[in-house]
């Protein structure tokens, strides 16, 4: 760059110092602009034919003198890029030659491999053997967050969804939580230990952002509610038991309560002991088969984990991942926030509208759920599909398009949300989230994919036991 | 005006280009213009450019309170891209890209557009999904984007670590090859010469006081700095300002605008052949034809006109960018700057008419408006000219806050498990 | 980075310490069912987004946890005060622009 | 001059999170058999019981394991008269202990607050590099953090590379 170069800008009409600065690179090497900027501002202003003061100089920026990338990361390389969160049971896991996969700021297991396995066959056998016995899970990721006071109930039915006044205490119940846009923002099941406290469970992912939102309605808009938040994500480590035999796996370990299910039934939750340490033992099912949700100090997790492990052993017990996790909970139709919904879908489109307290005045989110676009009856809703050939697992993100529709650009109807290989029913489901997708039932969609159309129809989203008997047993 | 040429530019050199002439006058402000477009940043001139070229429209003005091109368009990292979930978003930014091909020889003036491709990391599951969601939906609406696997996208982009034990390993990458960047000053600067030689008038360093509005409502001119300009129509096309211009018509909007900030690295020797994104670490990355690494960093929290940021958000960017590519830890960041980004609910531009009859409003691209400069310019100055949306920014209009038919790119994408 | 004054914990600390939560004194309707979808989307959307002193909240969030209300300015950054959430939107005043004095690091 | 400030975790203890209305605070006291504190950051103990002030109706409550009831028994008495929360956090956090002479320069490394401000006896919740914690001043060179149980590898992992830092005089 020379001083001729910036004649030549002025004269080309770059009158800001700004535009001789951008049309000339004046200022932008190492030095910054230290040596040549006075040089090349007195050089413009002659041009100009006006003092330097009235040209005036370009905005010096930070920093002063260059410096390394790895000055301004500092510490953050490596393992301390980033907090890499784990749960007391996670180092077992790693004993034991899980695969993880990261969901949000934890690690979590993914699937146990045995010698010779890749991923699909360990999660076809993990949902084989939780569904012919019984499978343990890692649960304790699950946000918590603990409700107290008088005005607990109150405060739970103006934040989600569900009535809860009349939840009785050592009952639960699943909740919805919408934000105020109307559209769904998390999920979890929630139970309530006496009456004026809830043990909420969120979302992995939505722990941190549920707790905030609620903290934030209840500081500014209802300061007069006597109820309080605690996060108890890490008090307690969760560990689910799932499958036909998971009373017999955990019966001999507590104590305090009758594990019947005349005395405790579905969507019950006990204070007790379990392995000698202080839970809060719920029964609930994200497998559509007999389910525990066992919580204890989460300094304990493991212990426990250990000595359900060894008495499992007895009944072919295996331990699963989130991968077979999802698949199980798909067979049955459950949803999983963030993959079947994203942030444009409503109870309704979810097939949530049970999960709506009817009588309810108000709750976050009640009122949008009314605007004009919400309620189009071809908004995008959640159907089941099985394919034509039940060997083809649609990729998830896979688009649809009318059955013989090979148009491009193509008219698309939606998207499939969840794909597996449902080792349960010996074929393929998925779910997907179509345009009209009620009314479609029974009809048939294509998926169209590189060099290749698979047809598909349109179903319910519950493929397995879909009377709900297993869960009862 | 005369025409830049092979045979113009020897004679200039040859001349020692003491003949040049400006490249776009710097106009007297009439008193009266059939459109007058506020804010002379890519999508305001470009709007003017169009109703010339396309809708014979020349009696235009474009006023900026600074100098043309020094908002958002001179402050960005310029990276182009269509690879959007949505039809509506498709189609739009995809336009912007078929014009963004033949720009160059349109107004004959090199914004060195280079589609070098942009390359989005996939570093979990929740990725891998989204990711292939956009890819199928891509092609199914004709646009370009394909699924690489890790080994495939580091053989494009060798300083890529896709080591399985990062924090945030790559399981791969979508990847667009006609998206790639351009000079973004030139952009500016090509379509205020294109529109001046169509005898649009340039007015810089003139801030707009108000909007005025007639008895029945219409716009009827502008109050300046340099006093009031009659007009037939308004486009307001001023981001990071949009929300104070638009509120002196009584216009409420649903904007929020914060500090977006970048910087570059010194020049280097060509290393960096693509445009390489993460989301999910925060990091945009690509390399000028100077050689600097240029890198994009986040908004911060809090709504500001201050054009500068906070530097926790440049100390996460630059830790990810040495956490994705461990070459760059010594390399040395020169300057880092800030602009202003208009935000709405959905992330999505509003583009259109308002409720005020010869006002018409292009707003809210947050971080993402370069890439659609030439569409935008394009569809905004058909909806000016005809009174009446292109059928490409029909959908994005204001009342769509009102009815709940968002356009949520970022919903689409949200992470939750 | 900025510094806040915490109106309850009575001390300025660094920015890295709070969240910022939107405009301020934007009540949530008493009966959003009786909104229009017009005044609804006011409530939801519209915002006054100013070039100059903007009310707005912000939370402790690593600290006491409460959230509390600001009068900042958006071209400098600069804060004129902080206030508990229920007390009014106050004016800038000398003496609050002095306790408030924001740094830039 | 060699280095010697230790970090080392702590064996459990119990810990609650209590929260109040200003009304009650009178009766929390007197069940609990001391004056909670009034001021944000200020630490009171009582025999093994100590109550920390972190938010205008937060206090967070320690004691030894084995004696949780002290803090349990008396204030679940009260709740009909002076509702409240009390939920018990003992095992959602681990304590890192911070002693010696560069203690406060080793904190310094990943807090952003001016510890100099941080009087002994004092504590406040915080924030270390992007973890929140609850730092105490226990003494002029000990510090305690407590730091919920997951962030605690990456704490210490911090202050690991922090010490080796000031071990080579850096």
């Amino acid at each position: 760059m020379t001083a001729k170069d910036i004649r030549l800008a002025v004269r080309e009409g770059m009158l800001s110092i700004e535009h001789v600065k951008r049309f000339t690179t004046n200022g932008m090497a190492t030095d910054q602009g230290k040596m040549s900027n006075m040089n090349g501002l007195k050089i413009a202003a002659d041009e100009l034919g006006r003092p330097a003061p009235k040209v005036g100089l370009t905005t010096f920026r930070p920093p002063y003198t260059p410096t390394t990338f790895g000055t301004f990361a500092g510490y953050h390389k490596d393992e301390l890029f980033e907090v890499t969160r784990k749960t007391k049971i996670d180092s077992w896991a790693e004993e034991n030659g899980a695969v993880f996969e990261p969901v949000s700021l934890w690690r979590r297991a993914w699937y146990y491999p045995k010698a010779g396995e890749d991923i699909h066959a360990a999660v076809a056998r993990e949902c084989r053997e939780t569904r012919a016995s019984v499978g343990m899970f890692d649960a304790s990721t699950l946000g918590k967050i603990e409700v107290v006071g008088p005005d607990a109930a109150e405060f739970m039915n103006r934040m989600y969804t569900n009535p809860w006044s009349k939840l009785a205490p050592g009952r639960c119940r699943y909740g919805l939580l919408l934000g105020e846009d109307g559209f769904i923002r998390d999920d979890g099941v929630i139970g309530r230990i006496s009456q004026d406290r809830f043990h909420v469970t969120t979302t992995t992912g939505g722990a941190a952002r549920v707790l905030t939102m609620m903290e934030h309605f209840l500081q500014t808009e209802w300061p007069d509610l006597d109820v309080w938040l605690t996060s108890t994500t890490e008090q307690w480590s969760t560990i689910a038991l799932n499958g036909p035999n998971a009373r017999k796996v955990l019966e001999p370990f507590v104590k305090g309560t009758d594990l019947s299910t005349e005395a405790f039934p579905h969507m019950a939750l006990r204070e007790c002991t379990v392995g000698g340490f202080e839970a809060r033992l719920f029964r609930v099912s994200f497998t559509g088969e007999l389910g525990f949700e066992v919580n204890v100090p989460s300094e304990h997790g493991r212990a426990l984990w250990e000595m359900l492990y060894q008495e499992g052993k007895k009944y072919d017990m295996c331990v699963y991942g989130t991968e077979t996790m999802h698949v199980l909970r798909a067979e049955k139709g459950y949803i999983i926030v963030g993959q079947d919904t994203d942030g444009t879908v409503t109870p309704a489109d979810a097939g949530l509208t049970w999960a709506i307290g009817k009588k309810k005045p108000d709750f976050v989110g009640k009122r949008s759920l009314t605007r004009p676009d919400m309620l189009l009856s071809n908004r995008k809703q959640l159907v089941g599909l099985l394919t034509e050939d039940p060997s083809v697992v649609l990729e998830e993100g896979a688009q649809i398009v009318e059955s013989g529709d090979t148009s491009i650009p193509a008219k698309m109807l939606g998207h499939v949300t969840s794909s597996y290989w449902s080792e349960s029913l010996g074929r393929s489901i998925a779910m997907a989230l179509i345009e009209g997708g009620f009314e479609r039932d029974g009809k048939s969609i294509d998926v169209p994919m590189p060099g290749q159309t698979h047809r598909a129809t349109v179903t319910g989203t519950v493929f397995y036991d879909p009377d709900g008997e297993r869960i009862n047993l | 005006m005369s025409k830049f040429s092979a045979v113009s530019l020897l004679k200039g050199a040859l001349t020692g280009y003491k003949n040049v002439e400006p490249q776009w006058p710097d106009a007297e402000l009439k008193s009266e213009y059939d459109v007058i477009i506020v804010g002379a940043g890519g999508h305001g001139l470009g709007a003017a450019y169009y109703l010339a070229k396309e809708h014979g429209i020349t009696n235009v003005a474009v006023i900026d309170k600074g100098w043309l091109g020094g908002g958002n368009t001179g402050r960005n990292t310029t990276i182009i891209r269509s690879n959007y979930l949505y039809d509506e978003s498709a189609r739009l930014y995809d336009h912007a890209v078929d014009l963004w091909d033949g720009l160059s020889q349109d107004l004959n003036y090199n914004v060195m557009f280079s589609q070098r491709g942009v390359m989005m990391l996939a570093h979990n599951v929740h990725d891998v999904q989204s990711f292939k969601r956009h890819i199928h939906a891509n092609r199914l609406n004709g646009v370009d984007n394909v699924w690489l696997t890790p080994e495939q996208a580091k053989e494009k982009c060798p300083p890529l670590n896709i080591s399985p034990s990062a924090r945030y390993p790559v399981m791969g990458a979508a990847f667009q090859q006609r998206g790639g960047t351009a000079r973004h000053d030139a952009v500016a600067w090509g379509y205020a010469r294109a529109a001046a030689a169509r005898g649009v008038d340039i007015i810089q360093n003139c801030p707009v006081l108000s909007i005025e509005r007639g008895p029945e409502g219409a716009v009827t001119g502008l109050q300046t700095a340099r006093g009031f300009v009659k007009a037939k129509k308004i486009a307001v096309s001023a981001a990071g300002g949009t929300s104070v211009v638009m509120d002196t018509a009584g216009v409420r909007l649903p904007l929020e605008s914060y500090p977006l900030q970048a910087l570059v690295s010194e020049p280097v020797k060509p290393i960096f052949p693509q445009v390489v994104m993460s989301n999910t670490v925060h990091a945009y990355i690509s390399q000028s034809d100077k050689g600097e690494l240029v890198i994009g960093s986040g908004t911060d929290q809090y709504v500001s006109y201050s054009q500068r940021g906070g530097l926790p958000l440049i100390e996460h960017t630059l830790a990810a960018i040495c956490e994705v590519f461990p070459i760059f830890r010594r390399i040395r960041m020169l300057r880092k700057w800030g602009g202003v980004v208009d935000v709405t609910p959905d992330r999505s531009p509003i583009l259109g008419k308002t409720p005020v009859q010869g006002l018409y409003l292009n707003c809210g691209w947050g971080t993402g408006g370069f890439k659609a400069t030439p569409g935008s310019a394009h569809v905004f100055a058909h909806t000016i000219a005809q009174d009446e949306p292109h059928p490409i920014n029909a959908p994005f209009t204001l009342e769509r806050f009102e009815t709940g038919r968002l356009i949520d790119e970022a919903a689409a994408a949200a992470v939750a498990h | 980075m900025l510094l806040i004054h915490c109106p309850y914990c009575k001390e300025k600390l660094p920015e890295l310490e709070f969240e910022y939560a939107g405009q301020a004194h934007i009540a949530r309707p008493l009966n959003p069912a009786e909104q229009s979808d017009a005044e609804w989307r006011d409530y939801l959307f519209i915002r006054s987004n100013v070039r100059g002193d903007h009310a707005e909240q912000w939370r402790h969030t690593h600290g006491c946890g409460r959230y509390f209300n600001a009068l900042r300015n958006t071209v400098s950054d600069k804060f004129i005060a902080t206030y508990e959430i229920e007390q009014p939107r106050p004016t800038g005043s000398e003496e609050g622009e002095k306790s408030n004095e924001q740094l830039e690091s | 001059m060699a280095f010697n400030t230790i970090v080392e975790t702590l064996p459990a203890m119990g810990r609650f999170s209590l929260r109040c209305k200003r009304e009650n605070t009178v009766a929390m006291s007197k069940a609990l058999g001391f004056e909670l504190p009034s001021t944000i950051s200020e630490l009171v103990r009582s025999g093994n019981v100590t109550a920390l002030k972190l938010g205008p109706d937060e206090w967070m409550l320690t004691c030894p394991m084995d004696e949780r009831a002290k803090i349990k028994e008396p204030l679940a008495a009260v709740y009909a008269d002076a509702v409240h929360s009390l939920t018990e956090v003992s095992s959602r956090e681990v304590s890192i202990r911070v002693s010696g002479p560069e203690a406060e320069e080793l904190l310094s490394t990943s807090c952003p607050r001016n510890l100099r401000e941080l009087t002994v006896g004092c504590g406040v919740r915080t924030v270390f590099d992007s973890v929140q914690v609850i730092l105490t001043r226990e003494e002029q060179n000990q510090f305690r953090l407590d730091v919920w149980r997951s962030f605690v590898p990456h704490v210490m992992g911090l202050l690991s590379v922090a010490t080796k830092e000031f071990e080579c005089g850096l």
